[in-house]
């Protein structure tokens, strides 16, 4: 059964240095509060996942929680590159950052194997694309049926999964609606998982086919409002699109960056 | 009537697109495009994100692909491998609209990286859905400004392919797509050549001189022997499009 | 764009002799009506696909539309046997009847493989289990990350799929609600697709994440109120238990099954 | 108290279960021990039917695993493949309930057919849910009734792995369940022995005699050395059982 605790002692209880996090959320829905919380607790060595990295892993890896990085598209949509990401990548700050890079189907398709128990997911993928000379997870296998030559990818499968979600009711079970993304594959593909929400409420309010996730496949539940921000939650509060313009000079000199992080996240402690 | 070189790519994008397509749509032009269709020639053209919201009607341009109001105005917003698994490698999808950083004379697409993978000078977002929107779509529209640092003799890297870098990357793959088959930049449109695929341009725009293309491209292109000029845009055209974007522009700023 | 045709008029239209037809509907659903419409039609040399045939596929064999049929349990549930089942593959009346079986898990992933486009479908399927020795479809393959033996099967991708809904709307949008088992894949799956909703109304009335069709993914549409009886529609009618246990003593005797036919199927003309 | 077998059965399986188990359950004998433990000693058991209805409460006892009750009194319905692929497959099922026409000395279960696979005797059901069921479970509890029609030397057909015609068909497979763990009959329990894993019974039921359990059995069947005595019915459990039946035949005979 899901724990309820503060953001506070779900992040310092079920993630730890070197574990890999899968913190989804597909633009909508992003577990950002939980990301500036990894950040305070100073975690390391962590490799983490995510199909959009978008802001919250490009502070998460300008603050040095990151060894290694599993992605398929690292950018600020519709602004341009997350400069975090780039210093890493192109000048190892404020560390090496490795990364294994994938497309989008490929990282849901093997979200969704994960989550469905299996070692592998297959995919009609990659034709022609220089992605496998570069990524050794890209293997391709041949059906036995047709003989198609078809992409075959590990299924992700993290230590610790975080989403962020509208509401949970008092027995921990949780309701994700609007875009649900990736969040009930990478809570059910991890070992562990936190997931912050909106409120706690006796009625989760789910139509009969909604995205519920059962008490019994979370961890921890923290009840975090506006724990997406500046992402969004359908139903709470809109996305805030001026703060992801202003990232973009934000983030592109380092100093400014770690001022900014200073201000707004370090000295800025969690619900405890 | 004045109009800029992104007002023409997007309203010839948009003029490529019917009623009766399923259109796979990206950020940014590919978004101005297939909304300024629905808005004007095609009000019944469906428009799908990668986020998974089907069918959306969005007032104003997302400003990323998982905007809310794609899913408050979508028929309804299934999950991203449902995306990826049923709606586009199933088949469904009839146009997959991409955008680049580099293009080659066989419309291979680069958006990984300029430089060397181990330690590239400049780092790009990366492939996304686009890999997997250039094969499972029945084809690809491509947009992009014309410039020899996006026209080039060959990409630094193939995130995702067009006809592979010998033009026959498709040949006798099963269960994909026809693959490129329209290139539209702020200078002209280009069609893959039906035997050699390789590109080639067919419609100058209004103002571009051959040459205008020829200094643009990093390769000797061809041209076809009717070179044909787009039309500019008409007064509908430019008007809708432009308080399309006023209203985003108006709606992204203003919130807080 | 779905066409709206009579129930008839569908039938004739998209469902040929010698199709793949898969009718689905978990308990729930079951297009019933459909298949009443494909027996007046005398439709012959169908192969018949369903998780669990239930009495529409018994009375389908019965009427002798089906020269094979390709299943996962074939009971009537909490009742017994599907005597016309039995008669066909037992005694070949009324005439012989191929079966290929495979197991729940098994199919399900088949239509979800179907629906996604690929040409297998790939599970944890089948460990010690003697099926494989009699359904040659079963193979092996082996994972290229883990080495593990998972169960490898053709996907299902049927010429045509029938199911029940609740309700469409007039742009030919189709909402599915309540145990909404296996009828997007198998629509997904086929070539063609009929579906019988009870009501044709301007607003569907889904929420957010609702299981809708959309309708360029659908061949026809027909209005047929109590369409799945003695099956259920949520939110229309109950499931007719009664009749489930009825049809045990009907379906038993081959002059009572064909009597009963006679007179509630033969002679009742489908709305046209 | 006056008891028949069928309802020792029930009350035995459903004591076996308890309040933070996930159970699988399937139709008959296996809903009913379920439900009644959830009425009785383990009110938070969380129960699932393959129909796709998760965490369900039903009122009475679904005829079917697809009955509508099931669905309105879920915490959510999610699709089949979903239901396969994540909640069994994902491992999450710490008990599969199982059923069976026939089973032998290794706990493997024949559902398919009396007779030769091509010209059957009596052509049976099939699998459904249980091949998959008997591995991706954590455990599998098995109820049937105990005759030497169902307990049988060699079962006709293997739909259903318990260890194995050897007791060794589990062995060194990964990513399984610990299989068959707990069989209930009428007259008594068995377990599997932990190095043979051939089914050992345990306990008799009260008025059972070494010799009925001999009788009924196809194969010369081995007892525990301590064997025990199953406890009688209490009166609440049978109270309970028989309100719940009842209130579930006056609503699926009452609806026309």
């Amino acid at each position: 059964m899901a724990e309820f605790l503060s953001l506070k002692e779900a992040v310092s209880k079920y993630i730890h240095d070197g574990d890999t996090v899968a913190m989804e959320g597909f633009t909508h829905l992003i577990p950002v509060a939980a990301g500036h919380e990894v950040i305070r607790q100073e975690k390391r060595d962590l490799t983490l996942i995510r199909m959009t990295p978008d802001l919250v892993y490009d502070q998460m890896i300008g603050a040095g929680c990151a060894k290694k990085l599993i992605f398929s598209w690292g950018g600020n949509p519709g602004v341009g590159s997350l400069h975090r990401l780039r210093d890493a990548v192109e000048k190892n700050w404020p560390n090496k950052l490795e990364i294994l890079e994938h497309s989008h189907a490929a990282m849901a398709n093997a979200y969704e194997a994960g989550a469905a128990g299996l070692p592998l997911a297959v995919l009609r993928g990659y034709v022609g694309s220089d992605l496998p000379k570069v990524n050794p997870q890209i293997r391709f296998i041949e059906c036995p049926f047709t003989g198609e030559r078809l992409a075959a990818i590990p299924s992700i499968r993290p230590d610790v999964a975080v989403i962020h979600a509208q509401r949970a009711d008092r027995q921990g079970n949780v309701l994700i609606e609007g875009i649900i993304g990736i969040q009930k594959e990478a809570v059910l593909a991890a070992k562990r998982s936190i997931v912050t929400v909106e409120e706690i409420v006796d009625d989760l309010g789910a139509s009969v086919n909604a995205c519920v996730l059962p008490s019994w496949v979370v961890s921890a539940i923290a009840e975090v409002p506006g724990g997406a921000r500046p992402s969004y939650t359908l139903g709470y509060y809109d996305r805030d699109n001026a703060f992801y313009k202003d990232w973009d000079a934000i983030a592109r000199d380092r100093d400014t960056f770690l001022a900014w992080l200073k201000h707004n996240v370090i000295e800025k402690g969690a619900a405890s | 009537m004045e109009f800029t070189s992104s007002e023409m790519m997007s309203i010839t994008a948009a003029r490529a697109l019917s009623n009766d397509l399923i259109c796979f749509v990206g950020i940014g032009l590919p978004s101005e495009a297939a909304n300024l269709a629905r808005l004007t020639h095609a009000p019944d053209i469906t428009l799908i994100y990668e986020s998974g919201t089907l069918q959306t009607r969005p007032d104003v341009l997302p400003l990323s692909i998982g905007d809310g109001e794609l899913c408050q105005s979508a028929l309804t917003t299934v999950s991203v491998p449902e995306m990826f698994r049923y709606w586009l490698q199933g088949g469904h999808i009839s146009v997959g609209f991409l955008g680049t950083a580099q293009i080659d004379r066989f419309a291979n697409l680069n958006t990984t990286l300029i430089g060397d993978y181990r330690e590239p000078k400049i780092r790009l977002p990366g492939g996304g859905g686009a890999p997997e929107i250039a094969t499972s779509a029945q084809e690809v529209f491509i947009t992009v400004k014309h410039s020899r640092r996006t026209f080039v003799k060959d990409v630094d890297f193939v995130t995702t392919v067009g006809f592979g870098r010998d033009g026959k990357a498709r040949d006798n793959v099963p269960n994909i797509g026809r693959g490129p088959t329209l290139v539209i930049t702020d200078l002209c449109i280009l069609k893959p050549d039906p035997d050699t695929r390789e590109l080639v341009v067919t419609s100058l725009h209004p103002n571009v001189t051959r040459e205008d293309v020829i200094e643009a491209t990093g390769w000797d292109i061809r041209f076809a022997d009717e070179l044909e000029i787009t039309p500019a845009p008409t007064h509908e055209e430019l008007a809708v499009l432009r308080s399309l974007k006023e209203r985003t522009h108006a709606h992204h700023s203003g919130q807080q």
